[in-house]
């Protein structure tokens, strides 16, 4: 069973498309890790497929409300807890899985996995960079989603943290989740398989739907 | 020459007013095309 | 949505969430007018409704980039765009979260600062009548307008310039019901006139709004 | 050549190029003589040389409206059919709304000086085109503030609508607010008559002038956003990684 389909996929940024005729399908237990350059559009595509962004060709295959998302930026509230905090993104989720829409037993099993446990009623504004990953991270076990769709998921991650967070996706992934990630270290995933976007880079003047200003213009 | 009465003041103020508004709009429509279209062109030169 | 509400409630009352700055505004607004009138109490009655409207909507203004800027830097907001709540809900759920922290505060310390103005106590009724009916449209109205600048560095100039226009029918409104009230005319049409555009406002206006938000999430 | 391969911007410059000098001698001709004339009418029997004004007010304030409503259509076009001049002639056309908006509100205050003893009266029509500036005032002000040229036209259409409403609304909002004393359109040479032709003339070939001077301008500032458009974009192809 195939959790995501692309086919044909084109996707831009700042009005110029980044890749295009991009394929692929991520079956259930299985990760996808897209490599090539800085700047080649790892993060748009990312975005694209979390449906963050329309895409400019192509199509995207996947059931509603599939994607669970993580960038960059955590979402953390410094005002709220590290429970407090994961405890919402769960009932915004709607509580993971089968502990009755409360989301406390994900909540403590997700703090568990990623090694906060100690911290849990600490404010978040105390977390240190790595913790707030962690937190961030923390957050993709309670949305209870098949589909994770990570961008460099592991900045500011010492060692040991990584290869917590290589267990968690594995997990995920043995339970019949999939990964969809743009990340330079290697997280020693026996499942996981590489695309690198280098050939699907975008030529310019091709296309007759253009992707913005800068295309209808060029 | 036009008689304006007491109202002289009144009326070309009013036309004053309006022209140096519409000049103004047209002179600056009129500049930055012409900005526009050197840059362009210089742009459109050195590629 | 029931637990963005409460998260975003929790947010505006704990530390750092500026809950009772808009109202600490309205009182100094209020107690510098006198200042700038004149003490004489003839000259402050018939000011003091359109005062107070002026104060509430320009507290109300002060907090309404928070609306959406802070979820926006911390990434909350492309996670709640993920999240399987629709964007036109998270707009209206913090549109109301924003009414409920702001607005209605405003609401309850408008009589109060009303007796610093001179405002007749026939008045009062109508004053609390007209801004509850009219304040969820300037916070509603706000969202639009935090929607539309929610990316830009320096949005807060350009969001009153873009919000201010959108008050005038909420303001003539609202004004009017108190001056019929206190002149023995009939309030009930401009109070009518303010709750069709409320109703409207609050039921369009999302929509717009998470039109705007797209576009800035892309 | 080979660059332009996109039709619309490239028809619309070779098209609009063409039409230019003719709506520019156009604009001009009607203009210059609509107001020549105008300014040479015979006084009102009520407001004396005053009437003159008219020439310049009214045209204005036609076009302020009708400025609005051609940058709604072009945003409805742009958000609909993403056409891509039509987003640039919404924010082209923007700057001429706004000071036409403020030749009528200029030429109103001044023609109201010696009619009603003041600068300045919160007459409801006048004060609907002071909201209308302000209306203009975010619209191009929201322009210029955002750097991505899709995000801008997005955001400006998005706002050009809701705006247009609450234009509307406030037009409305206005006259429950204050019943007002502008003067209709009854000018007069004798009591009694309607606008007379004395007027009339030169007031349609005024109104003319103005009409055909937007298209004018329009063309050239449309003009000059492709332009600034195209080097936006060769700049951006050139420094794409």
């Amino acid at each position: 069973m195939s959790l995501l389909a692309v086919e044909d996929l084109a996707v831009a940024r700042g009005g110029l498309r980044a890749v295009e005729g991009v394929s692929f399908v991520l079956e259930a237990g299985r990760a996808l890790i897209l490599r090539g350059p800085n700047g080649i559009g790892k993060t748009t595509l990312l975005r694209t497929v979390a449906g963050l962004q329309p895409p400019v060709a192509g199509r995207i295959i996947m059931d509603d409300d599939a994607v669970a998302y993580a960038a960059h930026a955590d979402g953390l509230k410094h005002a709220l807890g590290v429970a407090e905090n994961l405890a919402f993104w769960a009932r915004i989720f709607d509580g993971g899985s089968g502990d009755g829409g409360d989301g406390v037993g994900a909540v403590g099993r997700a703090l568990a996995a990623m090694d906060l446990m100690a911290l849990a009623d600490r404010p978040a504004a105390a977390l240190s960079a790595g913790q707030k990953r962690r937190l961030g991270l923390a957050r993709l076990l309670v949305t209870g989603r098949p589909l994770w769709v990570l961008d460099e998921p592991t900045v500011s991650l010492d060692a040991a943290s990584v290869a917590r967070f290589g267990a968690a996706i594995r997990a995920h992934l043995a339970a019949g989740g999939s990964a969809l990630m743009a990340t330079h270290i290697d997280l020693g995933l026996a499942e996981a398989r590489d695309l690198d976007l280098t050939p699907f880079r975008a030529r310019p003047g091709r296309s007759h739907r253009p992707a913005g200003f800068n295309e209808a213009f060029a | 020459m036009i008689e304006l009465g007491k109202y002289a003041g009144t009326v070309l103020a009013a036309y004053g007013i309006s022209a140096v508004l519409l000049v103004g709009l047209v002179w600056h429509s009129v500049a930055a095309n012409a900005r526009a279209r050197r840059d362009l062109e210089r742009q459109e030169g050195d590629g | 949505m029931l637990p963005l509400l409460r998260r975003d409630l929790t947010l505006a009352t704990r530390a750092g969430g500026g809950f009772g700055l808009a109202v600490a505004f309205f009182l100094i607004l209020c107690a510098l007018v006198p200042f700038g009138v004149g003490p004489d109490s003839a000259a402050l009655r018939p000011i003091a409704p359109g005062i107070l409207w002026l104060g509430a909507l320009l507290a109300c203004l002060l907090s309404l980039d928070r609306i959406f800027a802070l979820d926006h830097e911390d990434g909350s907001l492309d996670l709640l765009a993920t999240a399987p709540i629709p964007l036109e809900g998270v707009v209206a759920v913090k549109a109301l979260a924003h009414w409920l922290t702001t607005g209605l505060p405003l609401v309850a310390a408008a009589p109060l600062f009303g007796l610093l103005l001179q405002l007749p106590a026939a008045a009062t009724p109508w004053l609390l009548a007209s801004l509850v009916i009219g304040t969820p449209a300037l916070s509603m109205l706000g969202a639009f307008g935090a929607a539309i600048t929610v990316g830009l560095r320096r949005g807060g100039l350009l969001l009153s310039l873009l919000v201010l226009p959108l008050y005038v029918p909420t303001l003539i409104f609202g004004t009017e019901a108190i001056r019929r009230g206190l002149e023995g005319g009939s309030p009930a049409t401009p109070l009518l006139f303010l709750g069709g555009i409320s109703a409207a406002v609050v039921a369009l206006v999302p929509f717009a709004a998470a039109a705007a938000l797209r576009v800035n999430l892309r | 050549m080979s660059i332009w391969e996109y039709a619309n911007p490239v028809k619309f410059m070779r098209a609009s190029g063409a039409i230019l000098p003719w709506a520019v001698a156009g604009a001009v001709a009607c203009t210059l003589g609509g107001v020549a004339w105008g300014f040479l009418t015979p006084d009102d029997y009520r407001q004396g040389a005053t009437v003159k004004i008219v020439f310049l007010h009214v045209p204005a304030a036609m076009m302020a409206i009708n400025i609005w409503v051609m940058m709604l259509a072009a945003s409805l076009i742009w958000l609909i059919r993403r056409h891509h001049v039509s987003a640039l002639a919404a924010r082209a056309a923007a700057p001429i709304g706004a000071v036409m908006t403020l030749i009528a509100l200029a030429t109103g205050a001044i023609w109201g000086q010696p009619m009603w003893g003041t600068w300045w009266e919160w007459d409801p029509r006048l004060t609907s085109f002071l909201i209308l500036f302000l209306f203009y005032a975010g619209y191009i002000a929201l322009w210029s503030a955002i750097e991505d040229p899709d995000s801008a036209a997005d955001l400006t259409g998005v706002l050009c609508l809701v705006g247009s409403v609450f234009a509307l609304l406030s037009r409305y909002a206005v006259l429950f607010w204050n019943q007002g004393l502008h003067q209709g359109a009854s000018l007069s040479v004798a009591p009694g008559e309607r606008m007379s032709a004395v007027y009339r003339y030169p007031l349609y070939l005024s109104m003319l002038g103005f009409l055909l001077l937007f298209l004018a301008l329009l063309l050239i500032r449309t003009r000059t956003e492709i332009r600034r458009r195209r080097l936006a974009a060769l700049i951006a192809r050139e420094t794409r990684p």
